[in-house]
């Protein structure tokens, strides 16, 4: 047993017993450090395979990112504890049934039907001299997954405008500029010309002389 | 062969489309001069069908005008177009109704006038591409595109119950194509199976199939047509669709839509699958039948001057296939003397070009007293000759080619399919032949409620007779009417090659 | 030699005017329409003379194509012309009648405000009738056929505003429509057994459906030329209105009087004699299908004439006749005297047309009545129609000498001398129907225009009534399809002239005129009755000889020698004076004075008998007046039957069932299943996504576990 | 050297996991989110696996593809969820029941 495999062994009891965590922490806050917290072991498992990459994307990404993300709304929204723990346990027995049924399929995939071993491993060549995870994983995606990729780009825009459209809202009331009303306005939308018969009554002396000429 | 180097057939499909275009980009605004775009597009397109006829080889049976351009590559499906003696006539009937039908509309239509020519324009050049592809898929692309532009003149220009009326019509429709849609991609994979992947329907024309298969494909295929066709039981979409459907579209529904089910009998069911064919003549047979006299006693009672004429046209329609389904039983009962197929085939065609024109002319009528009076109850009329003498001949005329007067085109069809069922049975010949009473016995008496007698009410009495612009779509009707009945010669030198080509072609066995 | 070009005059020509007085009717004005139509049929009765005359001068028979209709399936269909001996003499008939009821017109229509339609009608008539008789193939007479039968239905409903018209006209429509089906029938029979309808190669190739039978019920084996001829006469039935399809006739006496006259008596009801006689080669060979003619002839000849005896109406008691005398025709096809059938067809449309000219000059004369009860004495006001309809009506009961004579007596001289199937029965039934038709002709003589001048006696309350009856036909006729208007025609009499304004305004007109002062008719009525006189006169005695036992016919009409009666009659032939010295050797002349000498003592000597035999025999009456219940019962059978079982088939097949159930019952059985698989959708997040996931890993078991 | 087996069993024990997490946790949306982005990793350690046996970076840049596209997705779901918590003042799943048939 190499030192990978120990780390790897370790790691992964680590990784499982956080995501237990993360599914049955009371608190969302707890929830969401576990879930970091399985990210980054996730991270350290996939720098053992050899994906130093997206490791180091993981890292940045999720928990530095999407994480933050996540606590944060946890904690802007005022969330009912107990109410949403209320019936916890109801579908629980349901959950691990499940649950039981997908490793057991999944081990029977992988152990019976022995899925794993048919796939014939490359050999494993010794890493040349020089050669980096990133720039080979950065040379296909720019040439060969360039669509993908940016079709990928494209949706992150997405994300971003959804996102930000979803959660604007104009406040009422707000008192704010209009700089294209102010530009386009106009005289008469500001002043108005009445004309009106004569409110105060012309001297005496003149409508005698118009009745009398 | 032809001396046509430009490709005829793209211009007029996609001319129309391009008005179509044109007149949406338009709009309502400047829609007076879009109805002169859609009536110069649409007359145009008449002239191109012309040259069709005009430069058309009637020696041969083989498609002319042929172009072919890859369209997907993927399961080798071709931009394929061409015309034979079947295609031909259609495309040139379709080109010929619809600048009558934007003539008809031209004042007519008030709401979102621009949009209700697009939708005409567009139909055109799908429905000529239906009647020129040679692709199946192509075909199956363009028979389901055909639907849309059909649902929305319903849905949007129709009548009181048109919502009804356009589900029930897309249902139907579509329930039976979807079938033709599955058969046709196993025919697809069969001809993959033997080497050559492709979708062309003159592929398929000589594919082997067992009888197993061949059944099940034409089942899928009766499904698809006989539903467009429409033929009894499952014909009652179409009386509702037409009272709903604004006059145009009646008149394409009637006139050309209905052509798509007998155009699809002849280039699919039978040559594809002329075993099958030959084993379940029988049950076309007897649908048409029943067809011509079920549904003839059915318009004798109908109180809607549509529905009546819906009712006719089913009935008239029985006819196409009854004519193309008698080879077979020809066969048997003559120990193989093919004589008198060629006849019902040719009937049947005809049948099919009369129809167009006449059902579209009645329906014109039915459209020239609605706009003036609103409704479509026979009751509500009675005495139209005394303010409108004008109009009363044509609908006379039209009546009587419905009825299958002969000098009108009305005869000639029914004539030949008589002529080749008494070749194959007497009781065939005679139950056709009833048509000849209830035809003359619906359509008269709808002449007579409506156009005859006193004046009915003060409705009848306030009518003003046809202007021009009626006159002239009457007019041109009538003068199909009765130059295609007076001389159908040229119609049928056309068809000739191409039916007997299809005599030979299905009289022998697949297996 | 007979150009073609004089033929496509003949025919074009009426066509052309149709078309001038129809479509430029407004331009060319009352006058100019007359003058056009007149002129095409001028043309085409001169050249259709000229035709006659050189072909009797020896020219060769024209057979030759015009145009080709269509060719399918190897069978080629064309417009031609077939001009022999037989179409030469229709067409001059035709011509010669139509140019008369053309002149008459003028008078008759002269108020008429569908008068330049009246005339492009019956110029479209003559065109169409001469296409029929021109024909020399099958389609191109059906053509001829059906578009009679349009112009016929045009005609009758004339009068487009009176209800009881365009009903008649519907009626005459539909029941001729029920001939052609069986025509359609036959031709297509034709088509089957020979390949070809044309006269020539059909009847060259007759032996190939001889040979022929055919199983139309199972197990029943029919001679295919007994099938084809049945199938043929139904449609000469239809047309020349034999019984049971003669109901039409009676009532298209809806039309303008010079119909009658040119369509309803003279030429297209005689279309089906005319066709049955051109397949003679094919009738020939089919006792069996003769026997049918001949039966059908009979029963309409003797009882078709019974129903003249109580009519009162003025132009249907001719209309009876024309019923009765078109049965006499058809029995001597029955018994193959094809040339006496045509011959008496030629001489009867002389005669008939002038009795119902005649009847017209009397109706214009009384102001538009037609009840003969209100007649009588008109003989000094209208002398020449008075000695006209003489002369008609002498000629038809066949009073020896005039052309009637000749042609019924050879005609009953005929079926005495056959012996196929139901000869005696004929013969029984055209003997008898020699009586019937002398006293009903000069009853109608009698009532016209002896005795006592009735219509001073009209008085207010009668005129009254009639106009209530006039209402209760119109509504009855109103509503229905094919109704016949039991018998409220049988005793009212009609305004011929109804138009839409007299309509309109109830008979108004009627009030001014209440006891009329008669009047002789003008010229342009006169002078047609004095021109259809002559022949109906003379022409007998002259063509008897050529026609019935000369060799006109030779080479037209084939007679199978064991049917030739004809001949067996033209063994005693010996010029036509002595044939009427032989006539006076039979019972039949005898009968025909009895039933004038009846029908004087009747209705002269004692007017009131009449009555008294009616209520007598009220049975019997009732019977005739209804007309053997052949209009009530084809209207419940067949119209209401019709309508019956449409409306049945479309509420119960096409709503209930078929839309009902199959097309929106399918579409409630989705709506119902919805309406359960919608409590499935809780609405809540989870439930959904625990389906999910379930799913997936049943979908993931399958996956492993196959 | 870790066996490719091992890997598929983390993954699969990982979305066993989360599978549960989302019964168990049915009433959060935030937790509901939580577990799906568990999910796509534990997705994810199948991609990495077999691109490291195949030695064919194209698993990887599939992962990369998850990665982003659900960033998007969580970033537009707790964008919902908070409008969502603004208009009902609570995250409770019990009371989203719009689409009830």
């Amino acid at each position: 047993m190499s030192i990978t495999e120990i780390l790897f062994y370790a790691f992964s009891g680590v990784l499982l017993v956080s995501a237990v965590g993360v599914i049955t922490a009371r608190n969302p806050v707890h929830a969401a450090l576990f879930l970091v917290f399985s990210f980054i072991n996730s991270a350290v498992l996939w720098l053992l395979l050899e994906a130093e990459f997206l490791a180091i994307v993981l890292v940045l990404v999720y928990v530095g990112a999407v994480m933050v993300l996540f606590l944060f709304v946890v904690m802007m929204l005022d969330i009912n504890i107990a109410q949403v723990r209320e019936g916890f346990t109801r579908y629980a027995p349901l959950g691990i049934l499940i649950a039981l049924i997908v490793v057991a399929e999944i081990g029977s995939v992988v152990y019976v039907k022995s899925l794993g071993t048919e796939v014939t491993p490359v050999a494993q060549v010794a890493v040349e001299e020089g050669y980096s995870n990133t720039g080979a994983l950065g040379e296909l995606l720019y040439t060969k997954y360039l669509y993908p990729f940016e079709l990928a780009a494209v949706i992150l825009l997405l994300a971003i405008v959804a996102a930000i459209v979803l959660t604007m809202r104009q406040r009422v009331g707000l008192k704010q500029q209009d700089v294209a009303a102010q530009v386009s306005v106009r005289a008469k939308d500001r002043i108005r010309v009445v004309k009106m018969a004569p409110v105060i009554e012309p001297p005496a002396g003149s409508e005698q002389g118009e009745k009398q000429p | 062969m032809s001396t046509i180097t430009w490709p005829i057939l793209s211009v007029l499909i996609w001319l129309p489309i391009a008005g179509g275009v044109a007149m949406l980009a338009l709009g309502d605004r400047g829609i007076a001069l879009g109805r002169w775009i859609a009536l110069i597009t649409t007359a145009v397109t008449f002239g191109i069908s012309t040259l069709l006829w005009t430069n058309f080889d009637t020696t041969t049976a083989s498609m002319q005008f042929v172009e072919e351009r890859t369209w997907i590559p993927l399961f080798n499906s071709l931009y394929a177009l061409g015309v034979d003696g079947f295609a031909m006539p259609l495309i040139v009937l379709t080109a010929f109704i619809t600048p009558l039908v934007v003539i008809a509309g031209w004042t007519v239509i008030e709401k979102k006038p621009a949009q209700y020519y697009a939708a005409f324009l567009i139909l055109e050049g799908l429905m000529i591409g239906v009647f020129a592809a040679l692709d199946a898929m192509l075909f199956y692309v363009l028979w389901e595109a055909m639907l849309i532009p059909m649902f929305i003149i319903i849905g949007i220009w129709g009548g009181p119950r048109r919502v009804y009326a356009t589900i029930k019509f897309f249902l139907y429709t579509f329930l039976g194509s979807v079938l033709m849609l599955v058969s046709l991609i196993y025919m697809y994979l069969q001809t993959c199976d033997a080497g050559q992947c492709s979708y062309m329907i003159a592929d398929f024309q000589r594919l082997p199939l067992g009888l197993n298969e061949q059944l099940f494909i034409f089942v899928a295929f009766l499904a698809a047509f006989a539903v467009k066709v429409p033929m009894w039981p499952v014909h009652t979409w179409l009386p509702d669709a037409h009272v709903e459907a604004p006059t145009g579209g009646s008149v394409i529904l009637a006139a050309i839509m209905l052509k798509m089910g007998g155009y699809g009998f002849l280039r699919f069911s039978l040559p594809i699958t002329p075993d099958a064919s030959d084993t379940l003549d029988w049950l076309v047979i007897s649908l048409s039948l029943i067809a011509v006299v079920y549904i003839g006693f059915v318009a004798l009672v109908q109180q809607d001057m549509k529905k009546l004429i819906a009712y006719s046209s089913i009935a008239h329609m029985g006819f196409v296939t009854l004519g193309s389904f008698l080879t077979f039983e020809l066969m048997r009962v003559n120990s193989g003397d093919m004589t008198g197929a060629a006849m019902g085939i040719d009937g049947a065609m005809v049948q099919m070009i009369s129809h167009g024109l006449i059902s579209g002319a009645m329906f014109f009528c039915v459209g020239v007293l609605y706009d003036r009076v609103h409704s479509r109850e026979i009751s509500s009329y009675g005495g139209v000759v005394n303010t409108m003498p004008v109009f009363a001949a044509f609908m006379v005329l039209f009546a009587m080619a419905n009825s299958g007067l002969p000098a009108t085109s009305g005869f000639v069809g029914e004539f030949l399919v008589i002529l080749a069922s008494f070749r194959a049975d007497f009781w065939y010949a005679f139950l056709a032949g009833l048509t000849l009473i209830l035809g003359a016995a619906y359509t008269l008496w709808l002449v007579k409620r409506v156009v005859f007698g006193p004046v009915a009410n003060h409705h009848v009495a306030e009518l003003k007779d046809v202007n021009g612009r009626e006159l002239l779509v009457l007019g041109v009707l009538a003068i199909a009417v009765l130059g295609l009945g007076l001389w159908p010669a040229p119609l049928l030198d056309v068809m000739r090659p191409t039916v007997e080509n299809l005599v030979q072609q299905i009289t022998v066995s697949k297996l | 030699m007979i150009s073609q070009s004089v033929l496509l005059t003949i025919v074009l020509a009426p066509l052309v005017a149709c078309l001038l007085a129809g479509i430029g009717g407004k331009v060319i004005g009352r006058v100019g329409a007359h003058t056009v139509t007149i002129a095409g049929v001028a043309i085409s009765f001169g050249l259709s003379a000229y035709v006659l005359k050189l072909l009797l001068d020896g020219a060769p028979v024209v057979n030759e194509t015009v145009y080709t209709w269509l060719v399918s399936d190897n069978i080629r269909m064309e417009v031609g012309f077939l001009i022999d001996n037989l179409s030469a003499m229709m067409m001059t008939v035709v011509t010669f009648v139509s140019l008369c009821v053309h002149v008459y017109t003028i008078g008759y229509m002269k108020d008429d405000p569908g008068y330049q339609r009246f005339f492009s009608y019956i110029s479209l008539f003559t065109f169409s009738m001469l296409m029929l008789v021109m024909s020399n193939n099958f389609l191109q007479l059906f053509f001829g056929w059906e578009a009679v039968g349009v112009v016929s239905y045009l005609l009758i409903g004339f009068w487009y505003t009176r209800p009881s018209a365009i009903f008649a006209n519907l009626k005459a429509f539909l029941v001729n429509r029920v001939g052609d089906f069986g025509f359609v029938l036959g031709i297509a029979g034709i088509a089957y057994y020979t390949g070809s309808i044309d006269y020539a190669t059909v009847f060259a190739a007759r032996d190939a459906i001889a040979a022929n039978t055919m199983e139309i019920f199972p197990g029943v084996e029919w001679q295919a030329i007994t099938v084809v001829c049945i199938c043929l006469f139904i449609g000469a039935m239809g047309k020349s209105a034999q019984v049971p399809l003669h109901v039409w006739l009676p009532d298209s006496m809806e039309g303008p009087t010079p119909i009658s006259a040119l369509i309803h008596a003279a030429t297209m009801v005689t279309a089906g004699i005319f066709m049955v006689a051109r397949m003679s080669p094919l009738f020939e060979m089919s006792e069996a299908a003769l026997s049918t003619v001949l039966v059908i002839g009979a029963t309409t000849a003797f009882f078709m004439g019974l129903l003249g005896l109580v009519n009162n109406d003025i132009k249907r008691v001719v209309a009876y006749s024309t019923l009765s005398q078109l049965g006499y025709m058809t029995v001597a096809l029955g018994v193959s005297a094809y040339a006496g059938a045509l011959f008496h067809l030629m001489t009867h449309a002389f005669f008939k047309a002038l009795l119902f000219l005649a009847a017209g000059s009397v109706i214009i004369g009384m102001h538009h009545e037609q009840d003969m009860r209100k007649m009588g004495g008109l003989k000094k006001y209208m002398p020449i129609t008075y000695w006209t309809s003489a002369i008609g009506t002498l000629a038809l009961i066949g009073f020896p000498g005039t052309s009637g004579f000749f042609s019924k007596d050879a005609l009953i001289e005929a079926v005495h001398a056959a012996h196929i199937p139901g000869a005696s029965y004929a013969f029984w039934c055209v003997t008898l129907g020699v009586f019937i038709t002398a006293f009903y002709s000069f009853r109608l003589v009698f009532m016209t225009f002896h005795g006592p001048e009735r219509f001073r006696e009209v008085a207010h309350d009668a005129h009254s009534a009639h106009e209530s009856t006039h209402v209760k036909t119109d509504k009855d006729a109103g509503h229905e399809p094919d109704v016949s208007h039991g018998d409220a025609h049988g005793h009212h009499a009609h305004d011929d002239h109804g138009h839409a304004t007299a309509h309109a305004t109830g008979h108004d007109d009627h009030g001014h005129h209440g006891p009329v002062e008669p009047h002789e008719s003008p010229w342009v009525v006169t002078l047609p009755l004095i021109l259809l006189a002559i022949p109906s006169l003379f022409i007998g005695a002259f063509t008897i000889g050529p026609m019935l036992f000369g060799d006109y016919f030779n080479g037209v009409l084939y007679v199978e020698e064991a049917h030739d009666t004809l001949g067996h009659v033209g063994e005693s032939w010996h010029g036509p004076l002595q044939f009427i010295v032989h006539a006076f050797q039979a019972p039949t002349i005898y009968l025909a004075f009895a039933g004038w000498a009846a029908a004087w003592f009747l209705y002269i000597k004692r007017p009131d008998l009449p009555g008294v035999i009616a209520a007598k025999f009220s049975a019997l009456y009732q019977l005739f007046a209804k007309k053997y219940f052949f209009d009530e019962i084809y209207q419940a059978v067949f119209a209401r039957g019709s309508v019956g079982l449409g409306s049945a088939l479309w509420r119960v097949g096409d709503v209930a069932l078929i839309d009902g159930a199959a097309v929106n019952g399918s579409a409630r059985v989705v709506g119902w299943l919805s309406g359960v698989m919608r409590r499935l959708q809780s609405g809540y997040l989870y439930h959904y996504a625990f389906a999910m996931i379930i799913g997936l890993s049943v979908l993931l078991a399958w996956y492993v576990l196959r | 050297m870790i066996s490719l087996n091992f890997v598929l069993m983390l993954g699969g024990i990982l979305f066993a996991l989360s599978v549960a997490g989302i019964f168990l946790n049915r009433k959060n949306v935030i937790l509901l989110l939580m577990c799906i982005e568990l999910m796509l990793l534990a997705v994810n350690f199948n991609f990495i696996a077999f691109a490291r046996q195949l030695g064919d970076l194209g698993g990887q840049v599939f992962v990369f593809f998850i990665l982003t596209v659900a960033a998007a997705e969580s970033a537009i779901g707790l964008a919902i969820l908070v409008v969502l918590f603004r208009e009902r003042k609570s995250i409770n799943v019990e009371q989203l029941d719009t689409m009830k048939g």
